[in-house]
């Protein structure tokens, strides 16, 4: 028998290993729900013909994908250009370890959950520079400096949010800021402080590139921006860990905001994944309807609107808390 | 994860070859774009060392500040200023390369004298100190420290922004 | 109007259209009568709509056609550019939307533009021969396009003059003759054109026919030469 | 921006070679196109960059460059006539009226009245396809995916009108020279009272979702600024100039076929940015929709084929004949010396002048500004080509 001491390290690996299942198995969902909310927002019916109402359709993706031929090109620098799609990649799994899906449902019990998912999360802009910047391609190049101003920029304000919810709770553990949440919406603290879940909102569209604010990719301008010139699972890594970090940037703000697995009448899972996938349901529904900004418009918002918005916010929930005790 | 002590060899050994590692590539590179990589990869294990150390809160902020804010402003600070970021043939003039020696040999030596004399082996893991209290200490026995860091952190933000306002000028 | 700002303009020749050409005005100028006459219409307030190039026994013709963003009426610049040095003042300092036109025309006619800021291929492969020359025996004389241009023979022009006041009636059967003629003798060199020979002589008098404003002179003139 | 040196040393043609780095350092010289997501087909833009500023941008055309006025000189009239669906795709009806009107000028061909309002009518519903292709691509460029299905959706509706006596959906050879091809019928015009009726509350609908969007406007207005004086300047015509303030429209201008007769307006604004360009597109369709009623009202009955010799030879000499298409003055300069082919067929395109100030109208923007004023110019590349 494994010893005692172990237990820890082995649900973590264990969860891990579920956990990439999982981020596997999303991808396949949300790119189905991607294509099937596009579909129908756009007035026809999406993918119809591979399984029954085109279930099948992601598989197929995923195997067309798979079955590519990987190209790096010849200027590239060959290392760090296959280092980044998996630089992008892996720290998303490392994401989710601390995240209460449920009340005993999740892989490591650390105090500073939050803290981990802000940190790590950081490494796939770094990903994005390298891989802009080792294909040697002038849009892969431009895209990887608009992931990085970006990122940089809609950091400020996402963590000022982050912060403004830890201050009400008083703690940086997940698990503890779901619990101190009811499970009823005036009990959430989305509701309690809608602006810092506005804040945050905008913050990850930023933070994850997507439309109307994905610039580094902005297709009609720089064609696919830093992944421009990766071919095959290349292309897939960064395409996974875009859903990835959609799903993780959704399951903290459903955790932040809208009280984690609680709910009413029985907490549980279930309403953990319908929060999230209500989340992603709007982020979806947002790209396929407005114009992607422009870039210093980008910036502006940013810089002229959110992070002033989130530390006013910040400042008024600590006189709020200093005054209610 | 006190539980996890019997790892902690293997642990430190990983982390130890993942910061040598990181450095040397840092300073041999001649392609800045990869140092960067290595500088990365050496802040990644001071990171797990500080976990080793059972300091989480920190080993959160060296990732969460060195690796994914300091390194993206020099990547910034890279493609702002004229540097060629491909090869550069003059790094490798033996002049320079004597002078990077004794940069790097000097503190070196330091640091292995400084240990010598004034570190005994320690086997106890230094308590787990709450975020709360640390942010108490921050703020008042190590302000000063603290606010050094800061200021750190602030000349690189400013000297990104000053790049990018001179080009903006010379247009 | 349009009579008034064309009659500013310094030109060798101007013609009022028929509306069937859809033109109001044609002018013929020569190379430094071009810009000063672009410039003014560009103050006036027209607008160049292209420029293209007709490749003629006398050399290229370059058509500039201007019209107004207001008053309607196209007025058209002709200029003659030779076979053997084809060359023009360069309008695309003046008037910025030449640039590609004047281009264009470097592609298909081969014309060198002077002073023309950035005079290279632009629809063609860079170094293309020029497309649209055609071979010197289909070029048609440049007075049967338009009434700007003179009778090319004016002896030969003299002695068609002093037949047509004889007997004008006779002359016309003639013309059909020696157009008759002209025809066996192009149907040798090209015999595409043989089927348009027939109508040859109906045509010239249709021409004189539905351009009653056009000086008498000068279409005589054009029957003459045809012969 | 550094750029690792190796790509200085990449192979390059004659273009790349003929667009010299400017002046300033630290520049970065970037080819968008013949394949990129903003240009709309084969063009090509080599642009200067400062960061994401443009300093200089440069066209290049030809890519499907087909010689069209070399095949005129090469064909007979009516060999010639399926061409000109092939100059401009989207358009075609207007291409072949300005051919096929220049020809019926030249050769003094009468047209029927009935086939004149069939032509004003299948020109104008081909003019509102033509504009929806514009605004959902125009709005794809800005990065919105959903609309220009919305506008593929209306004008499949069309596609399938005109269908029914064209016989093409896209390349129209449709108009006759002294008539047009086959006669509308019944089911012709209640399908397109149907569409009219459908269509204005589409309008309404693409105004409340997408006009009045923050983002677009934000992304349009102040965007491209063009002057009275440089459009006329580069001879923009359509649209374009119509955005800049000034009403000018071969349809009233230098009226042809039975326009004098209808009643209808000419939408401008006088703002000349993207947004006005965008705006005048849109009213114009509401226009067309006006025209086509009228049209549909006052159809009179009768031949739709005039009088036309088995032989084609216009007599000599030239002729001009300009009709206002989707993207402005369609031109064409027919020289003929009696033959039975054209001496000469010059076809002046609205999207290469209005294509021609991009250069101008770009310089100093971002990279981004310029896909969003490139679209606006409604670039139809065929039709630059030719």
């Amino acid at each position: 028998m494994i010893n005692p001491e172990y237990y820890p390290l082995v649900r973590m690996v264990i969860f891990l290993v579920a956990m990439m299942a999982f981020v596997g198995l999303n991808a396949l969902v949300l790119v189905y729900a991607e294509r099937k909310i596009a579909g129908h927002v756009q007035r026809r019916p999406g993918p119809f013909h591979v399984g029954w109402h085109g279930l099948l359709q992601p598989l197929a993706d995923a195997g067309k994908l798979m079955a590519k031929q990987l190209l790096t090109p010849w200027s590239s620098d060959k290392l760090l250009f296959w280092a980044a799609p998996l630089l992008s990649f892996l720290p998303v799994i490392l994401l989710f370890l601390p995240i209460p899906f449920g009340e005993t449902l999740y892989g490591l019990n650390v105090n500073l959950g939050v803290v981990l998912i802000l940190a790590f999360s950081g490494l796939n802009v770094l990903a994005l520079c390298l891989a802009g910047w080792a294909s040697n391609n002038k849009y892969g190049l431009l895209g990887a400096a608009r992931a990085v101003a970006q990122s940089v920029a809609y950091e400020i304000p996402l963590l000022i949010s982050v912060l403004t919810v830890a201050l009400m709770s008083g703690s940086l553990d997940l698990h503890a800021i779901t619990v101190q949440q009811g499970a009823w919406p005036w009990q959430w603290y989305g509701v309690l402080n809608p602006l810092a879940f506005f804040i945050y909102f905008i913050s990850i569209l930023g933070e994850t590139n997507r439309a109307p604010f994905d610039l580094p990719e902005g297709e009609s301008e720089l064609t696919a921006g830093f992944h421009t010139e990766y071919s095959g699972m290349g292309f897939g890594m960064f395409f996974l860990s875009e859903y990835a970090n959609m799903v993780v940037v959704c399951c903290v703000a459903s955790i932040l905001f809208l009280g984690g697995y609680q709910g009413p009448i029985e907490s549980g899972w279930w309403w953990f994944l319908l929060k999230v996938y209500a989340l992603l349901f709007i982020i979806i529904w947002m790209r396929w309807t407005f114009p992607r900004v422009r870039f210093d418009q980008l910036l502006n918002i940013n810089w002229r609107w959110l992070t002033p918005l989130a530390l006013l916010n910040l400042v008024g929930t600590v006189i709020v808390l200093r005054l209610a005790g | 994860m006190q539980e996890l002590q019997a790892l902690s060899p293997y642990a430190y050994g990983l982390y130890l070859l993942i910061i040598l590692g990181g450095s040397l590539a840092a300073a041999l590179c001649k392609n800045l774009i990869r140092a960067m990589a290595g500088l990365i990869t050496a802040m990644l294990g001071a990171a797990g060392m500080y976990m080793m150390l059972n300091a989480p809160f920190v080993a959160m902020m060296q990732v969460l500040i060195y690796v994914g804010a300091v390194s993206v402003l020099i990547f910034f600070a890279i493609m702002l200023t004229k540097t060629p970021a491909g090869d550069s043939p003059e790094l490798g003039s033996s002049s320079k390369i004597a002078a990077g020696l004794v940069v790097g040999v000097m503190p070196f030596v330091f640091l292995v004298s400084a240990c010598l004399n004034y570190f005994k082996q320690q086997v106890e893991t230094p308590p787990d100190i709450p975020v709360d209290q640390l942010g108490q200490d921050l703020l008042t026995r190590y302000a000063l420290g603290f606010e050094l860091i800061s200021v750190v952190l602030f000349v690189a933000m400013a000297g990104a922004v000053i790049l990018g306002f001179e080009r903006r000028r010379s247009q | 109007m349009i009579p008034n700002i064309a009659q500013s303009l310094k030109a060798e020749a101007m013609v009022e259209c028929d509306p069937k050409t859809g033109q109001a005005v044609q002018l013929r100028v020569t190379a430094e009568q071009l810009l000063p006459a672009a410039e003014t219409l560009d103050a006036a307030g027209y607008f160049l709509e292209d420029v293209s190039g007709v490749d003629v026994q006398d050399g290229f013709e370059l058509n500039y056609h201007f019209d107004h963003v207001q008053t309607p009426g196209r007025i058209t610049l002709r200029l003659m550019a030779s076979h053997d040095d084809p060359k023009a003042p360069s309008l695309a300092l003046l008037i910025p939307g030449a640039d590609w036109h004047e281009r264009e025309c470097y592609d298909f006619f081969g014309v060198d533009f002077k002073g023309h800021p950035d005079l290279k291929a632009l629809l063609l492969e860079p170094g293309t021969e020029p497309p649209l020359i055609r071979d010197a025996k289909s070029r048609i004389p440049a007075f049967e396009l338009s009434l700007v241009y003179p009778q090319p023979e004016p002896e030969a022009a003299d002695d068609e003059e002093a037949k047509k006041a004889a007997a004008k009636a006779k002359a016309k059967e003639k013309a059909a003759a020696k157009a008759k003629e002209k025809a066996a003798k192009a149907d040798e060199a090209n015999p595409e054109s043989a089927a348009a020979k027939p109508e040859a002589a109906t045509d010239g008098e249709q021409a004189e026919a539905e351009t009653p404003e056009a000086k008498p002179a000068e279409a005589d003139k054009q029957e003459g030469a045809e012969q | 921006m550094t750029m690792s040196p190796q790509l200085s040393s990449d192979p390059s043609d004659f273009y790349s070679q003929s667009f010299s780095k400017g002046a300033r350092e630290n520049t970065l010289i970037l080819n968008m196109g013949p394949q990129h997501p903003s240009t709309h087909g084969v063009l090509r833009v080599i642009v200067e960059l400062d960061g994401e500023y443009i300093v200089r941008a440069e066209p290049v055309l030809g890519y499907i460059h087909r010689m069209h006025e070399f095949m005129g000189q090469k064909k007979t009239y009516t060999q010639y006539l399926p061409n000109m669906g092939r100059v401009d795709y989207l358009h075609a009806t207007a291409w072949n009226w300005a051919y096929v009107g220049a020809v019926e000028q030249l050769a003094g061909i009468e047209v029927p009245e009935r086939a004149e309002y069939i032509r004003v009518l299948t020109c104008e519903i081909n003019r509102i396809c033509s504009h929806l292709v514009w605004w959902g691509a125009y709005l794809l460029d800005l990065g919105a995916f959903t609309p220009i299905l919305y506008a593929f959706e209306d004008r499949e509706f069309l596609l399938d009108i005109l269908q029914r006596v064209t016989g093409s959906r896209l390349t129209y050879c449709y108009f006759r020279f002294g008539g047009v091809y086959a006669d509308v019928d019944d089911k012709f015009i209640d399908d397109t009272r149907t569409f009219i009726q459908r269509f204005r509350k589409r309008l309404k609908m693409y105004e409340a979702l997408v006009t009045k969007n923050f983002i677009l406007r934000k992304r349009c207005e102040d965007i491209g600024v063009l002057s009275v004086q440089t459009a006329r300047k580069y001879g923009c015509t359509g649209p374009v100039i119509r955005g800049s303030g000034v009403p000018y429209d071969v349809r009233r201008a230098v009226p042809y076929s039975v326009y004098p007769e209808l009643d209808f307006e000419i939408p401008t604004f006088s703002e000349g940015d993207a947004m006005a360009r965008y705006m005048v597109r849109l009213k114009e369709m509401e226009q067309s929709l006006r025209i086509m009623e009228q049209v549909m009202d006052r159809m009179p009955d009768g031949d739709i084929q005039g009088k036309t010799p088995k032989t084609l030879k216009p007599p000599k000499g030239e002729t001009y004949f300009a009709v206002e298409g989707a993207r402005g003055k369609i031109g064409v300069h027919l020289v003929s010396d009696g033959s039975a082919t054209p001496y000469r067929v010059k076809l002046r395109a609205p999207g290469y002048s209005n294509l021609s100030c991009f250069a101008e109208l770009s310089k100093g923007t971002l990279i981004a500004d310029a896909v969003s004023i490139l679209g606006s110019l409604d670039l139809v590349i065929p039709e630059i080509d030719r």
